[in-house]
């Protein structure tokens, strides 16, 4: 028994839509583990976006329509993603909408708008997450290319369901450059998903927040659709990771049973993922805003040795 | 007959004003011998034209499509200037710069310089061509010195030296082209004479050509102006009233060339070799270069074209030394376009100088607001002078330009160089002229307006269409350069 | 008068012309110089007759007495009369002092002399070696325009030049064609007109006479 | 129906008509500006006409005019390649025509008209011929018409000292470069073999044989003019200063159009008349074009002008043309011509949207500047709830311009992305590594880009005006100007979500010029899907993309709005403290402050901070005083020392000339002597 292709699309929208939350409070609570917390469960963000779906809004005076349309652009926007990148099967319709590089413009919709949200209000907390959003956004750009330019080159496609096709049915080999860009990858996307070392999404400390300086004046709804797909976003950069990087296991049409089994080596893989993530958020401290050059451009150096790997030694 | 009338109504309105003196209609009649001159050249052209070649006036005038060509542009910028100075020249009086006897020295004294220079263009005769350059030389001498201020006495008696000197230069080039010419056509009047010259000119001798023709680019060199025979020029052309000005840089530096061209074509045929051009050429760059770098600096407003003269004579001895029919062609219309370009923007500047009361660039602003005329006069005429395009002088340095990239090209940087100065030079001083707020103390008048015009409007048909006529016309005259 | 005779007296004159030529170099008086002038047109003159006469080309006799008439009366005269309204007496500065503006002046005659070498060659008249003589003039006359800082003194020597220039075309040619011959003069009778009208104006508006002051157009700062 | 380049000839004429009779216009004062604009716009739609069917057709016309040079009349010639830039012109042309007949209107009175609709025309006359032009003196011609043109509209307010400087800069870059561009045609008809002047017919040009090393002169002469012209780096110090202080209509048009003439004359040289060129060419393109980009919107992101930022914004694009172009031209030389025709078609498809989101910018900069009357975006802020026209149609720009999807800028750049990703396919080993790297460059530019616009719309429309005036008194522009921009903003969107259609229209021009097309692959799925080279390479499709966001964002709203929530408006939180000003908002220097921080060795900044104490507390910090300049390094580092240069040669020139005449006659001896010496 086999499942319509725009089935598995359905399928992994509702799965990505109804996990994210769940992921997000499993890494909470491996952080909570981690850091000798209590943890207050992986349910916690469903009740939270719950809560948040219940309030009223309190909207500054001066807020415009941009700050009021910004999450649910956010939202959908982070949907279309998931639309697009492999979770459970590659055979999915939508996945030729985008390859990796539009994808990363995708996101780059969502960072776009959550700026101008951030100053719309016109308080000085709002400009100044946006400003830093930006300029980190901006150095992390190349190193991600860099990244997704050497997976690219080992895969000859920067189409994502075609990296999975083509990686996911290889013989296993250690290849020095996918090496070097799977650490530049994560030390990336730990900056795109706002983690520790680049920023701290648990914090409201004036001098150290990113993100949730541009948020702050959300409430009501408007948070919970920026939560979710702040969650959402998370995850996609897990499947993302994994879809370039380790795309076994990922099925390559509708059968129930390979999608069962790819659902389960996803669970395994994002669990795993999260577990290193946690190790290395812990193990960090946050970083002074002005060494994050050096942090990003370690990446970049890590992502261009990746593709110098590539052609000398394979 | 026609060469006759041609000259003679020049000289005999010159001695009508210098009889009838500083009569009210005096300008008037300056206009209208002008302008019957002008036609008279017409006819003349037209006859030329007809009979296709050249018309010898006996053996002491003879005219071909090249030289023509430079009588009727002569004689039309000669009638527009005497319409602009009519304008100009009473303000002048009303200033109190000239008085009673000086209007009848001036007038008479235009209509003199109009005559030498005719005799120059059409006379066959290479002495005589010496004598009217000498003539035209000593009746624009006192011009230049018709204010009798101190600056302008001092220009004038440069100008007197210095151009003396010269031309007595090109006397001796003239003896000695005289002396191998002789030897080959036979003595007595005949050996001067450019129709015999032409026939034989590879029999000449070559030792004594090229000697000749040093001198006599030395010569006819420091009338047209080139750098280091220059020092004259700028001061001259920016001491004397307005019109004397543009009919210097105008015309009379194109007499000069148009001499030099002729003595060229002699010494080429004789020597075969490219002496004589590869002079000109050294020559056209050292002036397009040094005028170009020195107006990057001038303070006065006439000086500034003055030298801009300079560089636009560099460009055409350049073109000429650099040959070829592109070349040639380039360089013709260069002096023609250049004449007509220079005087228009001569006659907007004397008017500009007249409302500031000052020929000091720094002083003078906001033209286009002052006087909407006057300003895009002035704005129009640099740019062509700049060599902007649809306007003529453009066409020719595309020409010369474009020739020198097939024929020289090591050269075409020093060329670049000299033209991208100038260009930087004349906008950069010329645009906070015209542009801007009035400032205190602008006089009001009523210009002159058609002369500047008429000759931007021809300047910019020139760019754009040389109609079927002109263009064959100045390729017969390329051919006589050959 | 033999051929032979009439050139060596030529070559006489020419030899007299050229030392008045170094004379007007060497001379500090400007009526002095005035007087040399006059001198020099005068040998013009006669060797242009001499020529004329020993040639046969009878053209040459108007024009020895085109120069009689011009160099040696009335160009002297009016200068004459200039320098005593204008009381212009004194010695005349040089830029260059004047014993090694004669050695330039030698230099400039061996230079000539060279120059004119293949002339030689080609002509066959019996002028021909004079015509080193009357470049060396041309030259000579230039030279005291260098050095000279006076406005009488650089009109002398542009006149001086005309010599050497008129004594050119009679030695290389006999003379220029009598039309060429005539329009010179006629302008050389302008500019005599123009030069003395230029002395009234210079020393009224300079109050002297000296060339040096009229530095006022330049481009140095 | 009309041949394609009858229609192109009927635009140019009415456009010239219209300059030759603008002064008569003037007695109709009343219709004046609405008729010759009006005019202006159908003489743009002809010329988009035109270049449709032309490009659509691959057809190539060619005419003689019977004006011009004896032996040289004026060519005229349409192909695909020309019928593409004048679809590029003719679009801009019409928004900004139809734009131009409220925003001039705000200088009715003050200034001429005539002098604005004569010099407007003729600006995009000379456009039009440009690309028309099929010899080097028509080209020529047409080249400093346009450039005269835009001069006098820099110059429009002249009684402002900067923009007097700033038109004496441009046209002097301007005129050098067309002297270089006018030597390189020199080269091309000295060494076509031709006689005469048919050496100077564009046909000549490209059957010319030139040697290499000729065919690199003509080459290098022609693209320094070109690149004086469309502003790369280090030759781009006008733009900033000319682009902001011209009226924006013209702003507009210089910075959308007329700096893509030089695209245009550079594929001219490159693929039409050289075609067969060295791999390093491409290289230099390529550099120049990665400097330009990245310098360009780092520039930017420094101004707090807002004109002179997009200014520099288009240095940044012209990079990114130029990026593509390079990329070609290396595929080229190697002899890859399917690859050659994607890059160039990346090329052209981001000279087109360039155009229009660049036009769309500087209308809109013009609406503000037109409500506002300022440029310093730091006295500005909250213009969304003032203009409320405008201000969504400027994010449109920004979106587009910062390459996010659906919009266009994102398609362009993500086709040079792709030409990027086939780099590997080159034979050589040293560009196989280096070329990446300039990707990255740009996806670096392009993050940066979108930080910039953020700034420029987050300081510009969003928060609260900051400005001295009262706020009351800004209000929406007229109907004509939202008209421009609003067509604008549709274009930009339609080129964004229909770029199968687009490539396959502009494919005859790969075909001509590279020998190869795009459409047979780029179409393969149909119009949904753009696949350049292949599907399993890369994809993407705007329909999709667009579609989707809408139909998400539509059912969520719908969904979160099926129960009534109440939404309250309260103040600014301002944590506790009082008085919390518009002055406290982030500023537009404030936010570029970490860039500036982490970049700054790039440019000449100087920062200085001045405490005033308290007059009653001397301890207490009375006032705080923060001074930035921001300059360009390239200024310092390579004009400056060529004006001195020029004007310490000029002194040594002027010491020939000391005033006394016997030096003066000494020069003339010497002369007479040297020359005897040596050459008589």
């Amino acid at each position: 028994m086999s499942l319509h292709p725009f089935g598995i699309e359905l399928l992994q929208f509702v799965l990505l839509l109804g996990l994210a939350p769940a992921f997000a409070g499993w890494v909470k609570t491996l952080k909570c583990l981690a850091q000798g917390r209590t943890a207050p469960g992986i349910l916690q963000p469903y009740r939270d976006i719950r809560r948040l779906f219940g309030k009223d809004i309190v909207l500054a005076e001066n807020a415009s329509w941009i700050f009021r349309f910004t999450p649910y652009l956010v939202f959908g926007v982070t949907a279309v993603a998931a639309g697009i990148i492999p979770l459970i099967s590659v055979d999915l319709p939508l996945a030729a909408t985008a390859d990796v590089i539009a994808l990363v413009m995708l996101f780059g919709i969502v960072r776009f708008f959550t700026a101008l949200a951030g100053m719309d209000i016109g308080t000085a907390f709002g400009g100044m997450g946006s400003s830093r959003e930006m300029m980190v956004a901006s150095l992390a750009e190349p190193a991600m290319l860099m990244a997704v330019f050497t997976v690219s080159l080992a895969s000859n496609s920067s189409s994502l369901t075609q990296m999975v096709a083509v990686m996911g049915h290889a013989e296993f080999v250690i290849r020095p450059s996918l090496a070097f860009a799977l650490a530049a990858f994560i030390m990336v996307a730990l900056a795109e998903t706002g983690r520790i070392p680049v920023d701290n999404p648990a914090t409201h400390l004036e001098l150290t927040m990113v993100h949730e300086a541009m948020i702050l004046e959300y409430s009501g709804r408007h948070l919970a659709l920026i939560e979710w797909a702040g969650m959402m976003k998370l995850t996609l950069f897990f499947a993302l990771g994994i879809a370039a990087f380790s795309p076994w296991g990922i099925a390559s049409d509708g059968d129930i049973g390979a999608l069962l089994l790819a659902f389960g080596s996803l669970l395994l893989k994002l669990a795993v993922g999260a577990l290193v993530m946690v190790l290395i958020e812990t193990g960090l401290a946050k970083m002074r805003l002005f060494r994050l050059p050096e942090y990003l451009g370690s990446a970049f150096l890590l992502a261009t040795l990746g593709m110098i790997a590539f052609f000398i030694l394979e | 007959m026609i060469l006759l009338s041609l000259l003679g109504i020049s000289i005999l309105v010159a001695l009508l004003l210098a009889f009838i003196g500083d009569w009210r209609y005096a300008p008037e009649i300056n206009i209208g011998g002008s302008l019957l001159t002008f036609f008279v050249s017409l006819v003349l052209a037209l006859q030329v034209y007809r009979e296709g070649g050249s018309i010898a006036g006996s053996d002491y005038f003879f005219v071909d499509y090249l030289n023509i060509s430079l009588v009727v542009l002569t004689t039309f910028v000669s009638t527009t200037t005497a319409i602009f100075s009519r304008r100009y020249m009473l303000v002048e009086r009303e200033h109190g710069r000239v008085g009673h006897w000086r209007m009848r020295f001036y007038h008479a004294m235009f209509q003199l310089f109009i005559f030498a220079m005719l005799i120059a263009l059409v006379t066959n005769n290479f002495g005589v061509l010496w004598i009217s350059m000498e003539l035209a030389t000593l009746a624009t001498v006192l011009l230049v010195s018709l204010y009798r201020t101190p600056t302008s006495i001092e220009a004038a008696w440069k100008y007197f030296i210095l151009c003396g000197v010269g031309i007595a230069q090109a006397l001796f080039g003239t003896v000695l082209l005289y002396f191998a010419a002789e030897r080959v056509v036979g003595a007595g009047g005949n050996a001067l004479l450019w129709t015999n010259l032409s026939q034989v000119s590879g029999q000449l001798d070559p030792t004594v050509m090229r000697l000749s023709f040093v001198f006599l680019m030395v010569g006819y060199g420091t009338k047209a102006g080139l750098v280091p025979l220059h020092n004259w020029l700028p001061d001259a052309h920016s001491e004397g009233p307005t019109p004397v000005s543009a009919v210097l840089s105008g015309l009379l530096l194109n007499i000069a060339l148009y001499a030099l061209i002729r003595c060229k074509a002699l010494v080429d045929g004789s020597l075969g070799s490219g002496f004589a051009g590869n002079i000109m050429m050294g020559f056209g760059l050292l002036s397009l270069l040094t005028a170009a770098f020195s107006m990057l600096r001038q303070k006065d407003v006439k000086r500034l074209f003055a030298y801009s003269s300079i560089e636009h004579m560099g460009i055409a001895t350049f073109a000429f030394g650099l040959g070829g029919p592109i070349a040639t062609f380039g360089g013709v219309l260069h002096m023609i376009v250049h004449s007509l370009a220079k005087s228009a923007t001569f006659f907007s500047v004397g008017h500009a100088a007249q409302m500031h009361g000052t020929q000091e660039m720094a002083q003078i602003r906001g033209l286009i607001r002052g006087n909407p005329a006057v300003g895009w006069g002035l704005f129009l005429g640099v740019m062509a002078l700049a060599g902007m395009p649809p306007f003529g002088i453009f066409t020719s340095e595309f020409l010369i330009l474009t020739a020198t990239m097939k024929d020289a090209p090591l050269l075409t940087p020093l060329l670049l160089l000299g033209l991208a100065v100038a260009f930087a030079a004349l906008f950069r001083k010329v645009q906070p002229m015209v542009t801007g707020l009035i400032p205190a103390g602008q006089k009001q008048l009523t210009a002159a307006n058609i002369p500047v015009f008429l000759h931007l409007a021809l300047v910019l048909l020139l760019g754009i269409y040389l109609p079927g006529f002109l263009a064959n016309w100045f390729h017969l005259a390329v051919e006589i350069l050959k | 008068m033999t051929h032979t005779f009439a050139v060596q007296l030529n070559s006489l004159l020419a030899a007299l012309i050229l030392l008045t030529a170094f004379a007007l170099l060497a001379q500090r008086k400007i009526l002095g110089l005035v007087h040399i002038f006059a001198w020099q047109g005068f040998f013009l003159a006669l060797s242009t007759a001499v020529i004329g006469y020993a040639s046969g080309e009878h053209h040459l006799y108007i024009s020895s007495l085109l120069t009689l008439v011009m160099k040696v009366i009335l160009l002297p005269y009016i200068l004459y009369t200039l320098v005593r309204k204008l009381k212009v007496h004194r010695d005349i500065d040089a830029v260059v002092n004047i014993p090694t503006t004669m050695l330039l002046g030698i230099m400039l005659v061996v230079f000539s002399y060279h120059l004119t070498a293949p002339i030689r060659e080609l002509s066959n008249l019996m002028t021909r070696s004079t015509l080193a003589v009357a470049l060396a003039t041309v030259m000579l006359g230039m030279l005291m325009m260098v050095t000279r800082r006076h406005a009488v003194t650089q009109i002398l020597g542009f006149l001086a030049m005309e010599n050497g220039l008129f004594f050119a075309a009679t030695s290389a040619t006999y003379g220029m064609p009598m039309v060429v011959e005539l329009g010179v003069a006629l302008d050389l009778l302008i500019a005599a007109f123009i030069f003395g009208i230029f002395f009234f104006h210079i020393s009224t508006t300079f109050e002297s006479l000296d060339v040096e002051q009229m530095a006022k157009l330049k481009e140095t700062d | 129906m009309p041949a394609s380049l009858d229609i192109a000839g009927f635009a140019v004429l009415l456009l010239l008509a219209l300059a030759v009779l603008a002064p008569l216009l003037r007695s109709v004062r009343s219709i004046q500006i609405p008729l010759a604009f009006s005019l202006g716009a159908v003489a743009s739609l002809a010329a988009v006409v035109a270049g449709i069917m032309t490009v659509a057709a691959g057809s190539v016309a060619s005419a003689t005019m019977s004006v011009g040079l004896p032996g040289l009349p004026f060519h005229l010639r349409l192909d695909p390649l020309a019928g593409f830039f004048l679809v590029v012109i003719g679009l801009v042309g019409l928004f900004v025509s139809i734009y131009s007949i409220g925003y001039v209107k705000g200088y009715g009175g003050v200034r001429s008209m005539t002098q604005m609709i004569c010099f407007y025309t003729l600006f995009l006359a000379g456009m039009l011929l440009v690309v028309l032009a099929d010899d080097a003196y028509f080209f020529l011609v047409a080249w400093e018409l346009m450039a005269a043109a835009s001069y006098f509209l820099v110059m429009y307010e002249d009684e402002k000292g900067e923009n007097r400087r700033a038109a004496f800069l441009y046209l002097l870059i301007a005129h050098v470069g067309a002297l270089a561009i006018l030597l390189a045609f020199g080269v091309m008809a000295g060494q076509s073999g031709a006689s005469g002047f048919d050496g100077y017919t564009f046909d000549a040009m490209r059957s010319a044989h030139l040697s290499s090393g000729w065919a690199a002169a003509a080459f290098f002469l022609a693209f320094f003019g070109f690149a004086a012209k469309a502003g790369v780096i280090p030759l781009h110090v006008w733009l900033p200063e000319a682009h902001p202080v011209a009226p924006s209509n013209i702003s507009a048009l210089m910075s959308g159009v007329m700096l893509k003439t030089s695209i245009y004359g550079i594929c001219r040289f490159a693929f039409d008349f050289i075609k067969i060129f060295p791999w390093w060419w491409g290289g230099v393109v390529l550099a120049l074009g990665l400097i330009s980009a990245v310098m360009g919107v780092l520039y930017a992101l420094m101004q707090h002008d807002l004109k002179r930022l997009l200014a520099y914004h288009s240095v940044e694009n012209i990079g990114i043309i130029l990026i593509g172009l390079g990329l070609s031209m290396i595929f080229a030389a190697f002899h890859l011509p399917a690859l050659a025709a994607l890059a160039l078609v990346a090329a052209l498809y981001h000279t087109l949207n360039h155009a229009i989101f660049k036009g769309l910018l500087f209308m809109g900069a013009g609406a503000v500047l037109h409500a506002t009357h300022v440029r310093n975006m730091e006295e500005m802020g909250g213009l969304i709830h003032r203009m409320p026209w405008t201000a969504p149609l400027f994010l449109v720009g920004c979106v587009s311009i910062s390459a996010l999807p659906p919009f266009n800028g994102f398609v362009s750049e993500w086709l040079t992305f792709q030409a990027f990703l086939l780099s590997p396919a080159l034979p050589h080993p040293l560009l196989r590594l280096l070329i990446p790297l300039g990707a990255a460059l740009l996806a670096l530019t392009g993050a940066l880009a979108a930080a910039c616009f953020v700034k420029v719309f987050g300081v510009v429309f969003l928060g609260q005006w900051r400005g001295h005036q009262k706020p009351e008194r800004i209000h929406e522009v007229g109907p004509s100007m939202r008209g421009g921009m609003l067509l604008a903003a549709i274009s930009c969107l339609l080129l964004g979500i229909l770029p199968t259609w687009v490539i396959g229209w502009l494919d005859t021009i790969p075909e001509q010029l590279c020998g190869a097309k795009l459409s047979e692959s780029a179409g393969k799925l149909g119009w949904l899907w753009l696949t350049p080279i292949a599907h399993e390479r890369a994809s993407y499709s705007g329909p999709v993309v667009f579609i989707g966001i809408l139909a998400v964002v539509a059912v969520t709203w719908l969904l979160l709005h099926v129960r009534a929530t109440s939404v309250s408006r309260v103040p600014i939180w301002d944590c506790g403290f009082v008085k919390l000003t518009p002055r406290m908002q982030y500023t537009a220097s404030a936010f570029s402050m970490p860039l500036r921080r982490v970049l700054g060795f790039l440019f000449a900044v100087r920062e200085q901070v001045e405490i005033v104490p308290h007059t009653n507390h001397p301890a207490l910090p009375g006032s705080l005083q923060y001074r930035l300049r921001i300059r360009d390094r390239f200024w310092n580092w390579l004009y400056a020392p060529q004006g001195d240069a020029a004007y310490w040669v000029a002194r040594q020139v002027g010491r020939l000339q000391q005033g006394r005449i016997q030096i003066y006659l000494l020069y003339s001896f010497v002369t007479l002597i040297v020359l005897l010496v040596f050459l008589g």
